[in-house]
């Protein structure tokens, strides 16, 4: 249970890093929603399960929503039509 | 059945919190401003009510929220101290919003101007319940309060400028919560409780046993270094004279003179309640905030010096004054925070004045800033150009006006301290000579004949003041004149309620 | 020193809370990105309150949620609720901040038209003068 | 019919292959042309600003100093998860061994949170309130903030999330919404006996409120969720919870009689006014989900 708890807390770390150090916003966005999950794992892991199901519907869920909406706003998904035109030319 | 004033605290938060609510739904910015105004005058009543029955009896009470007393509930704790700083916040806050009147209604859209006086209400709501909190964790759920609030009420101008500032002040207010709350958690770990007389009686008796002595010591800079980040203590400051310098009139008058003091409440009341003075002084945290506080008060000057743009000169000046507060608690006792609770009562006087003023005098002249297009503004808006001088000279410290007062009694304290005394007076007089340089300068400017605003196509105009900016410009010169005059009972007022703390 | 060592090893949630706080803390202060500013606060946030949480746990006791309230509660069952109930409040303190600060992301976006702080601020300098 | 259906085939496998047959109304060209000139000086003068540079290098110690002085003081910090710790006092023990006798609710958490430290709660919700507030200010439709360019993406928006286009997600929605709905009212309605409570539940309540608005758009939302309704339902779960609380705070704090009692302990309608509470504080959290979603998608409600 111990090494379980702490392969989660050095996938904490190791998704913080990456997620500060992704190029792609989208890449930050995901792996920061599996650091959410993480944690709400963690949570229960710290017999505190109101934590858990809260950081579940706030971190993993409005958190990301909003953050998928404000990249949308600035154009930063790649992909999307607006900005098919403008990735060919680079 | 306790007698019924002992209930104020409580309801005047919540009085304040309920409007802001309310507030939200109304669709007009006029009735928005009536009842924030309704809501100042009532809570400013009550708290005078308060300061007469608990300063008459020099006695303070607790207030359980709830059934449940220390250390299991929230609690509230009134004293004289808390009841007139309280009367102090709702008489500037209704004057700064009254001065600026005018500017909100120019500088905001009509159909969400209602939402600017939410914030107002909120703001108020925070600044009283850190006032009167006994609950540390309380302190930082309104700390969070009042950092959204002061930040929305920065943007409320929604120019980009504004927006700008805004972000920056968030992240630097951020970062200070996070640390607030780490040394809170810190605190916690190693005490167990979260109530102020309890966390007191633990930390006195780890300090007697001589345990934890290290976490102590972290937690206590970590505290300190997140207010100080929040109350803009020199080299965190960089944030604020964007912040104040951009904002509309009421917002700036009212980020300076108050939510700055705020923070530094609620550390006066750490520093007392849950440490007390000679513990913050043993661990020489005390030593650091003198250091940084005659930084501040030289940098602060220095800055305001090279600075133009008259707002902004302001804002600078607020840097210095907030440098005089932390000189005045880092001289470690009790004379200097007697000081230092008079400067936040006298700058909150002083400062809201000086951006009012600055306001009203730039409309004569198209709502340019620059000191130098503002020539002959104080002739053409003369009321303002009074409130400057009386402002301007408060901060020089002349004589007869509060900032004279502060330099006192800071001078005063310096001398019973323990190695600060020659550095504290050395730092007093430059910062005073400094401000005259500035001050003295802007008062020529408003006061000459003649105007400089036709060479950017703007024309003079002369404004007459509407009977809000003079009742906001009056009641606060009046009340830097006071505090300069008569300011033996604010003093045995302070000193008593620090006794009591 | 192994002394240290050992101690850490006991106390790995505080050690791993304060290493996301230090690179939460460092992305917060020295991303010029906005959103990768925001992110940085979020894990500073996080891990601020897995510290906090972590003082509430004690080993061997579960959550403090009664299954039987007819039999008397003993506390030596249960873990400190009170850490929990802070975090709690905090986690719904993050949220709005989050909300807040990336509706001025998106405003900002819109007015210069890029992500970097530094950009902007000097933008907007520019603009004034 | 099966005409119908075959289109709606032919548009989702075109979707998948990710070939668009309908020109974009707003141009990649026309966005760059909105895009203001980023101008070359601005490179220029961040290689000259040394302050900023200053600044990156002060925080990047801070940052070190913080880290390392944090870890050296949990060496000196009570043992994680040791019995006897400072913490475990006669505060816990009140809170846990008391707690249902006094309060009413199994789960002591919320007994904490909503009837102890009640005011710290409230002091949250109206965080949230303001946030709400704030994301209004900034990003509700006005002349400030939304320009022609704006106002063109978010109606090619609104196309591409038009009816032939979402069926999938509609089906899905239709049968997810009702299990997420029934989850989001369990959660709020059982936070006083097991881990959830007013601000997860009303959470899950939004998300799924945010789904529905994905699927079927803005205009079957506003029959029961406008704005209007949205102020109202805010306005009146704050007021609920506030007069809530200055009565158990006036009553307690004056040794009054009050009419709350704990019911018996385990039962859905016990602990007192932790239910009606957790309802109240869930409505004015979904309501205010969906209010930052659609500000920020839409900038209306």
């Amino acid at each position: 249970m111990e090494l379980f708890t702490i392969l989660l807390l050095i996938g904490l770390v190791v998704c913080a890093v990456s997620a500060s150090l992704a190029k792609n916003l989208l890449n930050t966005l995901l792996i920061f929603m599996a650091f959410s999950l993480m944690m709400s794992m963690i949570w229960l892991l710290l017999q505190a399960p109101d934590l858990a199901i809260t950081e579940a519907a706030v971190g993993a869920g409005v958190d990301t929503v909003l953050f998928l909406l404000t990249l949308k706003t600035i154009h930063a998904l790649k992909g999307t039509r607006f900005d098919k035109g403008h990735d060919e030319k680079h | 059945m306790r007698p019924f004033y002992e209930n104020l605290p409580f309801l005047c938060i919540f009085l304040a919190m309920l409007a802001g609510i309310t507030t939200s739904i109304l669709h007009s910015g006029k009735w928005a401003m009536r009842i924030s105004i309704t809501v100042l005058t009532v809570v400013g009543a009550a708290s005078a009510w308060l300061l007469y029955a608990t300063a008459s009896q020099n006695t303070y009470f607790v207030y359980a929220m709830g059934k449940f007393p220390s250390p299991w509930g929230n609690e509230l704790r009134a004293g004289p101290l808390e009841a007139g700083l309280a009367l102090v916040f709702c008489i500037v806050m209704a004057c700064s919003l009254l001065g600026g009147l005018q500017d909100i209604f120019e500088d905001i859209l009509p159909g969400k101007q209602n939402l600017y006086f939410v914030m107002m209400d909120m703001l108020l709501a925070s600044l009283l319940s850190m006032l009167y909190t006994n609950d540390i964790f309380t302190g930082y759920v309104f700390i969070e309060i009042n950092t959204i609030a002061a930040c929305a009420i920065v943007m409320a101008k929604d120019n980009n400028q504004t927006l700008v500032a805004t972000m920056r002040y968030l992240v630097m207010s951020l970062l200070g919560s996070g640390l607030f709350l780490i040394s809170l958690a810190l605190l916690y770990s190693i005490t167990g409780h979260l109530l102020m007389p309890q966390l007191g009686e633990s930390i006195h008796s780890l300090f007697v046993g001589g345990l934890y002595n290290e976490p102590l010591t972290v937690l206590v800079g970590l505290m300190v270094l997140g207010l100080a980040i929040k109350s803009a203590l020199f080299p965190f400051h960089s944030w604020l004279p964007d912040a104040h310098g951009s904002s509309t009139t009421a917002s700036s008058a009212i980020l300076s003179g108050l939510v700055l003091k705020g923070y530094i409440v609620l550390l006066i009341k750490i520093f007392y309640r849950v440490f007390n003075i000679s513990e913050v002084r043993s661990l020489k945290v005390t030593n650091v905030l003198f250091v940084l506080g005659a930084l501040a008060m030289i940098m602060g000057s220095v800055k305001a010096l090279q600075e133009g743009h008259s707002k902004r000169m302001v804002a600078y000046s607020s840097v210095a004054q907030i440098g005089y507060i932390y000189l005045g608690l880092g001289l470690g006792i009790e004379a200097g925070v007697v000081a230092a609770v008079f400067q936040i009562i006298a700058h909150a006087f002083t400062k809201p004045l000086l951006f009012v003023s600055v306001g009203a005098l730039s409309s004569t002249a198209g709502h340019e800033k620059k000191w130098y297009y503002l020539r002959g503004a104080g002739r053409r808006c003369k009321l303002a150009g009074i409130g400057f001088t009386v402002g301007g000279l408060s901060m020089v410290g002349i004589p007869l006006l509060a900032g004279f007062v502060t330099k006192l009694y800071l001078a005063q304290g310096a001398t019973l301290a323990a190695w600060q005394t020659i550095t504290a007076l050395a730092v007093l007089a430059v910062s005073s000579v400094l401000n005259a340089m500035y001050y003295i300068p802007a008062i020529v400017q408003i006061w000459s004949s003649g105007s400089t605003c036709q060479e950017i196509g703007i024309e003079p105009k002369v404004r007459r003041a509407d009977p809000a900016l003079a009742v906001s410009i009056l009641v606060l010169g009046a009340g830097v004149i006071l505090l300069g005059v008569c300011y033996r009972p604010v003093v045995s007022v302070i000193s008593a309620g620090l006794a009591l703390l | 020193m192994s002394n240290a060592i050992a101690t850490w090893s006991g106390d790995y949630y505080q050690v791993f809370a304060i290493i996301l706080f230090g690179i939460g803390f460092i992305s917060l202060l020295l991303h010029k990105n906005l959103i990768k500013k925001i992110i940085g606060l979020n894990i500073m946030d996080s891990s601020v309150y897995l510290f906090l949480t972590s003082f509430g746990f004690i080993d061997g006791r579960v959550a403090p949620i009664v299954a039987d309230p007819s039999v008397p509660v003993q506390m030596e069952t249960y873990i400190n609720p009170l850490p929990t109930g802070l975090v709690l409040t905090g986690i719904v303190v993050g949220v709005s901040v989050t909300a807040f600060s990336l509706a001025l992301t998106q405003r900002l976006y819109k007015k210069y038209h890029t992500l970097n702080l530094d950009e902007i601020i000097i933008l907007a300098k520019r603009e004034e003068v | 019919m099966t005409k119908n259906i075959k289109e709606q085939w032919r548009q989702f496998a075109a979707w998948v292959n990710g070939v668009e047959n309908d020109e974009p109304v707003v141009t990649p060209e026309e966005k760059r042309a909105a895009r203001p000139h980023l101008p070359g000086f601005v490179h220029r003068v961040l290689s000259e600003k040394n302050e900023l540079r200053l600044y990156h290098a002060f925080s990047a110690v801070m940052c070190l100093v913080f880290t390392g002085t944090l870890l050296l003081t949990v060496l000196f910090l009570p043992t994680f998860g040791g019995a006897g710790n400072p913490t475990e006092n006669e505060v816990m023990e009140r809170y846990v061994e008391k707690g249902i006798e006094e309060v009413g609710a199994t789960n002591l958490i919320s007994n904490i949170i909503l009837v102890y430290r009640g005011f710290d709660t409230f002091g949250e919700s109206c965080v949230l309130f303001l946030a709400a507030t704030c994301v209004m200010i900034l990003l509700r439709k006005d002349e400030k903030n939304t320009t022609a360019y704006d106002l063109a993406e978010r109606a090619e928006d609104a196309e591409i999330e038009s009816e032939e286009n979402t069926t999938v997600l509609r089906s899905v929605v239709r049968m997810l919404m009702p299990v997420i709905l029934l989850f989001g009212v369990y959660v709020l309605l059982n936070g006083h006996l097991s881990p959830g409570g007013g601000f997860s539940g009303g959470a899950i309540l939004g998300a799924g409120l945010i789904l529905f608005e994905n699927a079927f758009g803005l205009e079957k939302v506003r029959r029961f969720m406008s704005e209007h309704v949205y102020h109202i339902i805010k306005v009146a779960a704050l007021y609920f919870y506030g007069f809530t609380m200055i009565y158990v705070f006036f009553t307690g704090a004056n040794d009054l009689h009050s009419i709350i009692g704990t019911g018996i302990p385990g039962m859905i309608f016990s602990a007192g006014v932790i239910m009606p509470i957790n309802v109240a504080v869930g409505l004015e959290v979904a309501c205010t989900m969906y209010a930052f979603y659609a500000f920020f998608s839409k900038g209306e409600l």
